[in-house]
């Protein structure tokens, strides 16, 4: 839609940026290592992040068009591309959310509207407010079992599933984009209890996090 | 703890991921300038409280922050259906009545029908449409 | 002292593993496998505790969950005291350290014992409703020794070492106990594939299997339980729970498990060797079908003094014989109305100890059971009953008379037996509990005598609990309900489940019999319990209905029956028989009580899980929260937000006072500039052509002209008209806005705009998204902040091209940035919003420049102090849900004449709010300056009215204003804005009363010159 | 009546408690009463007491479809206080617990009114703020209320955590000394038993089906049990008042909801006094007999099940441990479910209807127990004149139409 005002909120120099995650690593001045970790944690953070709303149809050819991707066709899908890097994600049915490696954000947007035109839609920026965390180990399904109410079963959660569901008392998205673990999506300001949540849950299992 | 079916998700999901947010099938008085102070106060605060079939209106928070429609026994707490926004219910206290005069068992199989109606189509259309 | 009750073989206990423990200062052994119940009873404790009312001497009567008496405080140290716990429950580690509840100086020679024997005639059923009312002034008195001498266990009093959590589950099956029926059960859904959990309550799975007689294949049944428990264990598709309790069955099958993970081996898990590992586990269990195997207890005969130490339920002693090795007496006399109960004369008489009778109610018994009894030389004397026990401490023997059921008396002479054991049975009850969770209510069964589930969706009933006692078929139909239960969930087939051969056994009839009918009657008879833990007996109950309580629940209610920690799993049915036969009636007649969870007493603990301490709330932090912390912030909490307060400088060791750092930051902001972080607004970006029509319809105020580039305050109401958000958005592209809400209302806000979207306006085509985390917000306010900002921006502020509510883009610090110039302090202000990942060097760049105008950080308080000076409202503090605009003075932002109706509007010509006498908001200025108001205080016309006064109003906001060297405030007022220049009252809980005189809401800068430079 | 005392139990253990009266009759319905009163809970009862032995109408009915005392009545938590924020709604209440200090020699029965306190805590400065405004507000209505600091908290009730550990620390609380709790089942067998002695009918399984009404004024009710006629008919069904309503083709503006609460295994003496926290969500007593009573928040949805949902309960219990963290290792015991009907404002109805002669009293949502004596009494005076006594005519169903609200949901909140 036309009359939107796009925003380049990246800076060109991002070398001093802090991720959502930056106080909580800051602050416990050195990082869980276990010897033997049964859960692994790390941050992915950066990453460039979009909220697409609108047609399923329209946007569907937009995408297809810029990204060379699909819309995820049904419910509760993600769609990643060949390299794993870029991904959408189905959020409602009139919602998606794209995750691409962080800068290629704005392009995105632009090109992604470019293809759009006059059609109903939005896009929201959201990279600043969320982050990515991987969450890898023989136990980390049993950390989820303690954090999520939804079903994490690999006959109810195959690869290729996101949901946005409630974490402890936060809101999250859980997503198994590949075989050997999963992607959390934390809000920025719940980020910190999100990961000292994981933290505690994960604590009888071993647990390390890597930067 | 209810198991609630989201019909834009398409699955059931706990009820912590949703709020209730009362009587569905309200509407607000097209005209509010031509409407009495007790029409006015009726639509702010009197709402159906019946002891069985219920129309109420979810919102499926954590999910997909879509609003939708529960038919529940309030009794029971059984769900009957769930439907979208716009849609009508397909179970009410009359079909219920019908459907106990004529001694028809109740299906079994799970809480509840899903969808009011067979085929949604919600994923091709924008909401506002 | 030596296990003198211990048998040299046999049992599933461990030998070779000698467990040390302490009851009541007392040292011990037992072995590995035992309960605290089976340890006690090896070394021949008969006393465990003292009742609640009459301080009675109690033993063991049972093994399991429905033990009424053998409560116990657990615990070695102050921080790990359990109290209440059930022994009969209680797995025995070594160092375990156990007290009875009640009793003093101990449970031997108890002190109150005495007031029980000499008062209990005085304490009737509801006695303290009939006394302890004069004088009126005494009750105070009277009730703290009544609550002295109730109460079971004692609570710690330091905090738990230990740390519990929740684990949630999904799964096909769930089957609840893992005695034969759910063991066949959950055998028979596995196979077909089904993702099954099955758990029990117990510390080793089998249920009555363990201490079963019976043979399966031809060999001991236990054998086949290991066998099935192993082959369970293997698959993947099965997880086995032990020592679990389902203890609440909730709405469409959600089932909760409570799991001990610890507690049978020592206080704390770091005791245990496990740190770090929960004491105890919530399983959340959502559960496509249930099959409830919960099997059945066993209920013991009401005779007189049936609680005296030595007196148990048959099954009971079975379990402590074929299971721990234990035979908990050395003479026994049986009491039964079945054949089933024969079993525990039988184990006695093989475990070498004596049995001096079987005392059968039914007139001719002749089962399998009854006939191996004679066989075995028992003597069985038939058509009679146990009617007392006799002892002091511990039964010494037992009197015995024929009965006639019809008439409830007793018929012939009366027979002493000399023993030290009564064991009773007067059939099972179907432990139904669970299915009644969810309200649906048991249905009694005439010939099994007990109620079982009713009919509830989802859920299964197999083997005892669905009446079925024999051991084939209870196998049979644990294995059916399993298949069925598969097959329900969606599995495609399931084959039969071959089950193992049994010996067919033949059973005799039962005949019912609850309470003994005594030579005495009423109350004269000795004791008859019905419920031990709350000291019911059989003539309390007929006393209630004697008194009009005809109801079992206020039967219940008023006898207490039930009511205690173990839920009356033995006295329920019982109670109910007697208030049946007492009111003529039926017990269906009489009704049926509804269980509620819990099934056993379940620790807060592990209901609460890991949401406690630091996790109890989330705490939310803005991107700026670490320099905060740096910079010695003290922090508020707004909703589940930290935000900074105020910034508290230290110098030479001594930190300012709130007031000192407040007067300080307000002074640098209205003189030179300071900067808060406002990242905790909720914003939320608005796109669509119809965004504007939208704005147009939740806010009161006018949207239509707003050009891109500029911002406008707005306020939002409900349609009762009252006042529910404000804030301001800016319109960035014609279809494009960013709106701002209050910290708290943002989650509400887009609700908001998202249920009149979804639900009244879908035709509007527009989209809400949050973006309050994406952006963090920090605002540069005073009179040198257009110096400041010039340094770090590439905007151009000159204020004709950056004028008051504009907003411009650029970058500010390197950083691309959106500027508003808005100001909620009356001074220049500039709004600054940058991506949240960057936000951190802004905000350290702007002090880096910001040193030579000695910008000053600001927090919550001063925010408010500045906004309060110019009359600026806040939410939820100058409003409560009951104020509209127009109280506020707002006129200005009302639009009365847009096209569309929008959300408040009909509301506010409803009479109540077109009022001539509401409330509206004020200035008040205290007459002596030194004076800052109370927030909260009431405002009178009158101050020398009596009480009850006439309120006028309250102050809403107050403080000191350090610009004006006074305290100032806000207030609602009726008609507030008539009496400008009135003075009002305002009397305080100290005797003082206050003087002040209602002023405009604007303290400073009235013209509003200052935010416009 | 047979009166009761503690010379009298005396006198009866030495008669083996043979000679007990009955507490109440279970009589026939009679085919007129001057005043029927649909529900025999706490409230129904109480306004039949107080109409037979204070405003002379003798002939009087409580028809009950089940058992005395078997609603909410039943299923509270047993608090007591009256230190609510608007006038009309603190006059309420203080008048009743001006009636609970004397109730148990009133009706000659021990109701166990323990006048033990309650705290309201606060966590945040707005908390503080509300606290602040309504301990005024109290103070000048005559309502015992005072504001007490973090220190003054502990002595109180010497286990409360008010350290900084907290995720939400306590800044300080209202403290109302006069408050308490009370038994409640002991109230309505003891409004049952007076107004029994006073000839009061009490029908228990007496169902009303339907309403007498002709020229918009109503003659009597239909029940199970046949018909009765009266020119008065008071309501007083809690949760079931819109079924009532609907009968009579009024629409109230009610909300059935489930309420919750448990209770721990018994106790010895640990706690003094009540302590509610609106913030954290939950609120704690413990009983005479040693149970921590503990109160949950409002199921969002409609719900008739006497259950509700057990996040609720999980929620409750995480705010006792934030308060009280010893009690980490206490059991809880069982949990319930009322069935409470709420009004837009957390304010009951007290009201004349469109029908002439029937009368609603309803909508007490979470704080009827505390109300019964003052609620009977007033809605008694009301029945007994044909016209709302002046303390409940500002509870009119009216007021949803002209918005004359009485918004109690800051003082109602979790704290019932």
């Amino acid at each position: 839609m036309s009359d939107v005002k796009e925003f380049q909120s990246r800076p060109t120099d991002t070398s001093r940026a802090e991720s959502p995650l930056e106080w909580s690593l800051h602050e416990q001045k050195s990082l869980p290592h276990a010897s033997n970790p049964g859960v692994i944690l790390s941050e992915k953070p950066f990453m460039g992040q979009l909220i697409l709303r609108g047609g399923a149809i329209v946007m569907d050819e937009a995408v297809r068009e810029v990204m060379d991707m699909a819309l995820p066709a049904k419910p509760l899908a993600v769609v990643s591309d060949d390299s794993g890097e870029r991904s959408i994600q189905w959020l409602s049915p009139d919602e998606w959310l794209v995750i691409v490696p962080g800068g290629e954000e704005f392009e995105l947007e632009q090109k992604l509207r470019q293809s759009l035109g006059q059609a109903h839609f939005s896009i929201v920026n959201v990279s600043g407010g969320q982050t990515l965390m991987s969450l890898k180990g023989s136990r980390a399904r049993e950390v989820l079992m303690k954090s999520i109410s939804y079903d994490v079963h690999p006959h109810a959660f195959p690869v290729g599933k996101g949901v946005s569901t409630t974490f402890a008392k936060a809101t999250i998205i859980v997503r198994r984009t590949q075989e050997d673990g999963w992607e959390l999506i934390l809000r920025r300001s719940f980020a910190d209890y999100c990961y000292r949540w994981l933290l505690d849950a994960s604590r009888e299992y071993g647990v390390s996090v890597t930067r | 703890m209810f198991y609630i079916y989201c019909p834009y998700c398409k699955e059931h999901r706990e009820e912590e991921e949703f709020h209730p947010r009362g009587q569905a099938h309200l509407l607000r008085p097209e005209d509010p300038e031509n409407t009495s102070d007790e029409e006015w106060g009726d639509y702010l605060f009197f709402r159906d409280n019946p002891r069985g079939i219920h129309h109420e209106m979810w919102v499926h928070s954590v999910g997909c922050r879509k609003f939708f429609n529960i038919t529940r026994n309030t009794v029971t707490y059984e769900i009957l259906e769930t439907y979208p926004m716009g849609e009508q219910p397909t179970i009410t206290a009359e079909t219920e009545r019908v459907r106990k005069e004529q001694g028809v068992q109740a299906a079994d199989g799970g809480w509840q029908t899903v969808g009011a109606r067979p085929e949604n189509k919600a994923l091709n259309e924008e909401t506002s449409s | 002292m030596t296990q003198t009750n211990r048998i040299s073989a046999g049992g599933r206990i461990d030998r070779s593993r000698g467990l040390e423990f302490t009851f009541n200062g007392q040292r011990y052994q037992g072995f590995a496998g035992d309960t605290l119940a089976s340890a006690l009873l090896a070394n021949g404790v008969d006393i465990v505790n003292r009742s609640f009312k009459y301080s009675r001497a109690r033993g063991i009567v049972a093994a399991g969950a429905e033990e009424p008496n053998a409560l116990v405080q657990l615990g070695a140290r102050k921080d790990t005291q359990v109290p209440n716990v059930r022994a009969t429950q209680q797995g025995l580690y070594n160092g375990l350290v156990a007290r009875s509840t009640n009793g003093w100086p101990n449970v031997q020679r108890d002190v109150m014992s005495w007031v029980g024997k000499l008062g209990g005639n005085f304490m009737p059923p509801g006695f303290y409703y009939k006394t302890f009312m004069s004088p009126a002034s005494m009750w105070m008195t009277y009730e703290k020794y009544i609550r002295m001498g109730a109460g079971l266990g004692r609570a710690p009093t330091e905090s738990d070492p230990d740390i519990y959590d929740h684990m949630h589950h999904h799964c096909d099956v769930l089957v609840v106990g893992a005695g034969p029926a759910g063991l066949s059960a959950a055998l028979s859904a596995a196979r077909s594939g089904a993702r099954v959990i099955l758990c029990d309550e117990q510390e080793e799975m089998g249920g009555s299997l363990l201490d079963s007689r019976e043979t399966l294949d031809d060999v001991a049944a236990v054998r086949w339980v290991e066998q099935t428990l192993t082959e369970l264990g293997s698959m993947e598709n099965v997880t086995l729970l032990p020592r679990t309790t389902a203890n609440g069955y909730h709405d469409h099958n959600f089932v909760t498990l409570h799991e001990r993970r610890t507690e049978h081996l020592a206080d704390t898990a770091s005791d245990a060797g496990f740190p770090g590992m929960p004491r105890a586990r919530m399983h959340r269990v959502r559960a496509t079908r249930v099959v409830l195997a919960s099997g059945t207890h066993e209920r013991p005969l009401v005779y007189a003094n049936n609680d005296l130490p030595g007196n148990m339920v048959a099954g009971a002693v079975s379990t402590y014989i074929r299971r721990y090795g234990v035979v908990p007496g050395n003479s026994l006399v049986l009491s039964t109305s079945n054949d089933h109960a024969y079993r525990a004369a039988l184990d006695w008489q093989e475990a070498g100890r004596k049995v001096v009778a079987i005392v059968d109610a039914r007139a001719n018994p002749e089962g399998d059971l009854v006939r191996q009894a004679r066989d075995s030389g028992i003597r069985v004397i038939t058509g009679s009953a146990v009617i007392e026990a006799k002892g002091t401490q511990r039964v010494s023997g037992a009197r015995v008379s024929a009965v006639d059921l019809n008439h409830f008396v007793i018929t012939g002479s009366i027979e002493d037996l000399e023993c030290d054991t009564i064991a009773s049975s007067g059939g099972y009850s179907p432990v139904v509990h669970l299915a009644s969770h969810t309200g649906t209510r048991p249905q009694w069964d005439d010939k099994l005598l007990g109620f079982v589930p009713g009919e509830v969706k989802g859920l299964i009933a197999a083997g005892g609990v669905s009446g079925h006692y024999a051991l084939e078929e209870t196998l049979a139909d644990g294995a059916r309900a399993g298949r069925q239960a598969a097959l329900d969930s969606g599995i495609e087939s399931a084959e039969e489940l071959a089950l193992p051969a049994t010996r067919k056994r033949r059973d005799g009839e039962s005949c019912a019999i609850y309470q003994v009918p005594h030579e005495k009657k009423g109350l004269r008879v000795p004791k008859q319990f019905v419920d031990m833990q709350n000291d019911v007996t059989a003539s309390a109950i007929e006393l209630a209905t004697r008194e009009g309580f005809e109801s079992i629940e206020h039967v219940k209610r008023y006898t207490a029956l039930g009511f205690g920690t173990d839920q009356g799993k033995l006295g329920n049915i019982n109670g109910m028989a007697i208030a049946a036969r007492c009111l003529g009636r039926s017990i269906p007649e009489v009704g049926t009580t509804v269980f509620r969870p819990n099934y056993t007493p379940i620790t807060f603990g592990a209901i609460v899980g890991r949401h406690c301490d630091e996790l109890f709330d989330p705490k939310r932090y803005t991107a700026l929260h670490q320099w905060h912390v740096e910079n010695g912030a003290e922090f508020e909490d707004v909703g589940q937000w930290k935000r900074p307060w105020y910034f508290p400088h230290s110098a030479n060791g001594k930190k300012e006072s709130m007031h000192e750092a407040v007067a300080r930051e307000c002074l640098a902001v209205r003189q030179g500039v300071g900067i808060l972080d406002a990242s905790t607004l909720g914003k939320i970006d608005i796109q669509g052509p119809d965004a504007r029509e939208f704005l147009g319809r939740v806010y009161t105020n006018k949207w239509a002209k707003l050009a891109p580039g500029r911002v406008r305050y707005g306020l939002m109401c409900k349609d009762d008209g009252m006042l529910m958000d404000d804030g301001t958005t800016s319109c960035l592209g014609d279809n494009h806005f960013l709106m701002t809400t209050t910290t708290g209302g943002a989650a509400g806000v887009l609700e908001w705009l998202e249920i009149w979207h979804q639900t009244e306006w879908p035709e509007l085509q527009v989209y809400f998204n949050s973006v309050t985390d994406h952006w963090a917000t920090m605002t540069v306010t005073g009179p040198d902040a257009r110096k400041l900002m010039s340094e770090v921006t590439d905007i151009d502020l000159d204020r004709e091209k950056f004028k008051f509510m504009d907003w411009k883009e650029g970058n500010v610090a390197g950083v691309p940035a959106r500027v508003f110039r808005i100001s909620f302090t009356g001074e220049l202000a500039y709004e600054i919003n940058v991506q949240a990942n960057y936000a951190m060097q802004v905000w350290k760049t702007l002090f880096e420049h910001g040193e030579k105008y000695n910008l000053t950080p600001y927090g919550t308080e001063t925010m408010h102090v500045l906004r309060a000076e110019k009359g600026l409202i806040i939410v939820g503090q100058d409003t409560d849900g009951s104020v509209t605009p127009e109280d506020l003075g707002m006129h200005w932002a009302i639009g009365y004449d847009k096209p569309f109706h929008w959300i408040g509007k009909r509301a506010l010509s409803r009479p109540d709010t077109m009022r001539g006498d509401r409330k509206q908001l004020v200035g008040l200025k205290p007459k002596d300056p030194k004076v800052v108001l109370e927030e909260g205080a009431q405002i009178v016309l009158d101050p020398n009215e009596s009480i009850p006064m006439s309120m006028m109003g309250h102050v809403t906001s107050s403080y000191y204003s350090p610009e004006l060297d006074s305290g100032f405030a806000l207030a609602v007022l009726k008609k507030g804005r008539e009496r400008m220049g009135e003075t009002v009252y305002l009397p305080m809980s100290d005797g003082k009363v206050h003087e002040a005189e209602v002023v405009s809401t604007v303290f400073i800068d009235p013209k509003g010159e200052r935010q416009n430079v | 009546m047979q009166r009761y005392s503690g010379f009298g139990l005396v006198k009866h253990a030495f008669g083996h408690h043979e000679n007990w009266e009955r507490q109440w009759r279970n009589p026939e319905p009679k085919k007129q009463y001057d005043v029927i009163i649909v529900g025999g809970g706490g409230h129904g009862l109480a306004t039949a007491y107080y109409l037979a032995k204070e405003f002379g109408v003798k002939n009087v009915a409580v028809v009950e479809k089940g058992w005395l005392g078997g609603g909410n009545t039943a299923r509270n938590t047993t608090i007591v206080r009256s230190n609510y924020l608007w006038d009309e709604a603190a006059r309420l209440y203080n008048h009743s617990l001006d009636l609970w200090k004397g109730l148990s020699q009133d009706l000659n029965y021990n109701v166990m009114f323990s006048q033990r306190g309650v705290l309201n805590l606060g966590h945040t400065l707005q908390d503080m703020r509300d606290i602040q405004r309504r301990v005024n507000a109290n103070r000048l209505n005559g309502v015992d209320s005072e504001v007490v600091t973090p220190q003054q908290i502990k002595e109180i009730e010497p286990e409360i955590d008010i350290s900084n550990r907290a995720r939400y620390p306590i800044m300080g609380a209202s403290w109302q000394k006069s408050a308490g709790v009370a038994r409640h089942d002991a109230v309505a067998w003891g409004f049952a038993r007076g107004a029994d002695a006073h000839g009061v009918d009490l029908l228990q399984n007496t169902e009303v089906t339907g309403f007498k009404i002709r020229d918009g004024k109503v003659l009597g009710v239909h029940t199970n049990r046949g018909d009765i006629e009266a020119h008065t008919v008071g309501c007083v069904a809690a949760g079931n008042s819109g079924v009532l309503a609907e009968m009579a083709g009024i629409k109230l503006p009610l909300e059935s909801h489930p309420l919750q609460a448990l209770v721990s295994e018994p106790l010895k003496p640990i706690l003094n006094t009540v302590t509610m926290s609106n913030h954290v969500h939950g609120y704690v007593s413990q009983s005479d007999k040693g149970d921590l009573v503990i109160g949950a928040g409002i199921d969002g949805y409609l719900g008739y099940g006497q259950r509700g949902s057990y996040p609720t309960i999980e929620h409750t219990l995480q705010a006792i441990v934030e308060m009280f963290p010893m009690f980490s290792r206490v059991r809880m015991n069982r949990q319930w479910g009322g069935i409470v009907d709420t009004c837009p404002d957390a304010c009951p109805i007290l009201s004349k209807t469109k029908v002439k002669g029937l009368y609603f009293n309803c909508g007490w949502g979470t704080g009827g127990f505390k109300a019964t004596p003052g609620s009977g009494h007033v809605f008694a005076a009301s029945l007994a004149k044909g016209e709302m006594h002046p303390i409940a005519a500002p509870f009119s169903i009216d007021r949803f139409h002209t918005g004359a609200l009485i918004d109690e949901h800051g003082a109602a909140g979790v704290a019932h």
